[in-house]
């Protein structure tokens, strides 16, 4: 049975955006005639690069909701779970040029990665100069070796933080992937779900996971993850979380990190605290040290049960850039 | 042989055959991914049969790269998306032409298939729509070359297509939603190649009633 | 059945507040060798009131979330849905006491109020002054005239921002008390739930609600409603819930009103868009204007499913308060 | 006639009937309430009677105020506060003694049942605790006006409990979680009474049996 907030199925994404530009006009504005379209509400902002991202709606905060200052310029926004289209992309692209070309950061999903490539292709066109960056730093998706096949998910947080803090710099395109790049390298996570999501349009559950079952390693659409098995305790399955994590950076004594626990949607913050308890120990015990904690709701899958764990790992430059101050509608942080 | 009042019939033949087939896209595409496949195909071709039926564009290959953008636009999953990278490649592969010939619609799929090929990052043997198109790329090209008729053209490219779903079937997925199955997906059919079968059906919908 | 992520569930309380002292040692310690008596790290701050609030946990961020540079300065934590004791409460008083006398900010239940007023009289032994301000403004709890009776829910924010705002400017304590008063006449909430919670130690729902039915105007604690129904739109559940807030303070035309969408805890942060979207569609329509809008998690319930909506009207004295930056582990903002 | 050897046995005494009593307090406030009260009484008089076992302490009101003291820490719900309240309160009233008379013990009650209407903002009538101690306040002093023998103080004492209990059944709840049931409480037990009927029943324990 459905249970959820919602007029017509079908007007969930757009009544949601309209909530959106209502809640936040300041911050944020549509282009183009179309809601999907989102940008701040000052761009483009000249003499910097843009920096664009997309997805699928139903992940709030992402995926536009770390479009603001220090972050991103603008957000391509799809249905339920489902790509935006490649002009969508093109036109945030076109309204976020400031001049100094702009470049894609998304979540390795196939239906993602063609509209991106395909709006790249339009966009150098009109004369737009694009890069792009790919995040895929789940763990449980693809094993140690095959890391360009992982998921995208909370991790990309860690992405648009410090790569947006690098392009309000005034550093260029190239200069603004290359952090990218190397705060997409620096992160692993891995999830853990409880319970499954109802997509409005479907009205079902997509997939089930049984009483008293957990499974580690889940996906944010319900991907398998690793293995389903009983509900463990909060430290038995962040144990097994960071055991995963760990090893495959490698993260080890004397490292210094941030970590995100983070909510899938129905689980108390509560919870995530309980849990951040025992990463905090494991971390302590292997001599890692860690620079700042990030516990919320940052990638999410509408009322799924269950929190993922992202490890970054941090040297001067990403700590400088992490440190730096940001405002959007969904996260705001002093410079630290 | 193939003008842009044929590729219209094409196009709405290719939006008849995904509405019959919705179900059982929606069946092959929730085995492999996540069932929208019967939902965003028909959307696709319904919306490029729609705002292409009065069109006056005289250029086929003009015509046929905007189809691909109106799929593109209608239908932002991955299918779609490589399905209207297909058509925009291949449109542009025949452009300035008013009618194209057997070789020039082996151009077209050629572009069609590498057009996807590209777009997805991939190559034939990936179970994809591609084991699909790349066949049916390869029989145009030799049946053009040894100058069959209409009929026999028509039927290499059904029998190649048919054989490439086939052959997907029993690959093991590389790609998407799927490829998270890994070992699962073999012996499954391909969603991708299934719609494929019903693109080229469709293409060639008008030439085999003119040829009746 | 339930599915939380926990270990002992009488550890419950105490592991979340190791983790959240773990997450942010920079911001938060605790003291009297008790982990429930939570202060700000720089406590005491000299020359400013200090302000104290307390209840039972469960409702992260409420109330030890928003002790922090701007709002609070110290926090007592009860068990799940249950009050601390004076005692800790005591300790929490002398803890930051900066000189100028504390103040108490909380919820309208009794439990509460009576350890609340038990520490003040122990306080005042101790020559520390005490003022306490008992917070009550859902609108669904009492009716109009019985305002005294109403329960305290997420409309506690704003008391908390504009005392918090206001004692920073070094104003004393029957002056941080007035702003307190004034902040809490000026806002109404009533909220709506779907769904039931469990309490870890119960480990069963303590009440419940119908498939396909909802509960207008339930409190946090499951305490009943104004009616229990057949689940409406979200249009017509924010609909009936802005008839009843809006006649009651009455907010009217030409009013500037400050609105908090608050999520109970297990709903998508997208629902509460689309809630918002008719909030702002509403109060347009009857020329009331919006300076600024939250939408998130303030006051939750566990994993509650549902929302409330409170409006604050704002003159330019609470709106100049209501403006200025604050910063606690669960909610930052920059000075608008 | 009762010193803080008494209060010791009647501590212990409201403790064991507490324990004995868990699971009817428990029901009677999920009736109307949280169901904690069963747990936060056991909680409050087993955590006294274990610090206070061995105590030395030979003032009886600084005895009983300790006791108080000591709930109020252990159990910080309002019935915890509030018999923590009563039991500071009345120790209070009693200091600088080492044995309490007839009217010492209603002057303790007396305090006990005024500081928690002042502590609860409450007056009798209100369906709640106050409603079993102000009747047995009242009680006790005109048996030690009359000079009443022990037998005939706790007699008299007890049956005002239990007639408080009973009028308090047919009361509406004004405070706390019951107060939004409002009609609905009408004819149920108020939990706080039903403690309270229980802590007046083990005070007197040690006395009825030294009289025995
Ligand atoms: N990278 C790729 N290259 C070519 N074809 C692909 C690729 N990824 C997926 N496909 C094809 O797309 C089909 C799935 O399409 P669709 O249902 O639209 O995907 P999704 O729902 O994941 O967006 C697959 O069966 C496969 O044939
Ligand atoms: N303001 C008050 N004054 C006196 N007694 C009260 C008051 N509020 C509640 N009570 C008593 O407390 C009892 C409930 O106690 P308890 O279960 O500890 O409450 P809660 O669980 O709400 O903290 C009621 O039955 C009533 O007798
Ligand atoms: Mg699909
Ligand atoms: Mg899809
Ligand atoms: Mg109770
Ligand atoms: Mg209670």
């Amino acid at each position: 049975m459905m249970k959820k907030f919602l007029n017509r199925p079908e007007d969930f994404v757009d009544e949601m955006l309209q909530g959106i530009l209502a809640a936040h006009p300041d911050q944020l504005k549509y282009v183009a005639d179309d809601l999907r379209c989102i940008v701040r509400a000052d761009a483009p902002v000249s003499s910097k690069v843009g920096l664009a991202t997309g997805g699928g709606s139903g992940h709030l905060p992402l995926f536009l909701g770390y479009v603001g200052k220090g972050m991103l310029d603008g957000c391509a926004v799809g249905g339920v779970f489902q790509s935006p289209s490649s002009e969508q992309m093109l036109e945030v692209t076109k309204a976020i040029n400031g001049g100094k070309g702009v470049l894609y950061i998304y979540g390795n999903y196939s239906g993602d990665i063609i509209n991106f490539d395909m709006a790249a292709e339009m966009a150098e066109l009109e004369d737009i100069s694009v890069a792009s960056y790919v995040a895929g730093e789940d763990v449980a998706s693809a094993p140690k070796g095959e890391e360009q096949k992982r998921r995208g998910v909370a991790g990309i947080f860690y992405v648009y933080k410090c790569a947006g803090a690098k392009a309000d710099e005034g550093a260029d395109l190239a200069e603004v992937k290359r952090i990218a790049e190397k705060a997409g390298a620096s992160v692993r996570t891995m999830g853990v779900a409880l319970s499954p999501v109802i997509v409005p349009e479907v009205g079902k559950p997509s997939f089930t996971i049984g009483e008293g079952e957990m499974e580690i390693g889940m996906g944010i659409h319900g991907e398998p993850g690793i293995r389903r098995g009983k509900l463990l305790t909060a430290d038995e399955v962040v144990q097994e979380m960071m055991d995963k994590i760990i090893p495959d950076l490698p993260f080890g004594k004397g490292d210094e990190v941030s970590v995100l626990v983070n909510g899938l949607g129905a689980t108390p913050r509560e919870e995530l605290y309980v849990a951040y308890r025992k990463v905090a120990e494991i971390l302590g015990q292997q001599g890692i040290s860690v620079f700042k904690t990030y516990v919320g709701e940052f990638a999410t899958s509408l009322e799924m049960t269950g929190f993922s764990l992202s490890v970054c790992k941090l040297d001067a430059e990403l700590k400088a850039l992490l440190s730096k101050a940001a405002r959007t509608p969904f996260f705001e942080q002093v410079q630290l | 042989m193939f003008d842009v009042e044929a590729a219209k019939a094409a196009v709405h033949a290719i939006r008849l055959l995904m509405d019959e087939n919705q179900e059982r896209l929606i069946e092959v595409d929730s085995a492999l991914g996540d069932g929208d496949l019967g939902l965003t195909m028909t959307k696709a071709f319904r919306t490029a049969d729609e705002q292409l039926s009065d069109s006056d564009e005289s250029d086929i290959g003009t015509f046929l790269a905007k189809a691909g953008m109106i799929m593109a636009k209608a239908a932002p999953s991955t299918m779609g998306t490589l399905v209207a990278t297909g058509f925009m490649r291949g449109g542009k592969m025949v452009k300035d032409k008013t009618e194209l010939s057997a070789s020039d619609i082996a151009s077209f799929f050629r572009a069609f298939s590498d057009g996807i090929i590209e777009r997805g990052k991939t190559k034939p043997g990936n179970k994809t729509i591609v084991d699909v198109v790349d066949p049916v790329a390869t029989a145009l090209e030799e049946a053009a070359a040894r100058g069959d008729g209409v009929g026999a053209l028509v039927e290499a490219a059904e029998s190649a297509a048919s054989m490439g779903e086939e052959a997907a079937r029993q690959m093991m997925s590389q790609h998407g939603k799927a490829a998270v199955y890994r070992e699962q997906t073999i012996g499954k059919p391909d969603p991708g190649a299934t719609a494929g079968v019903l693109i080229v059906r469709g293409f060639f919908e008008p030439v085999r009633s003119m040829n009746r």
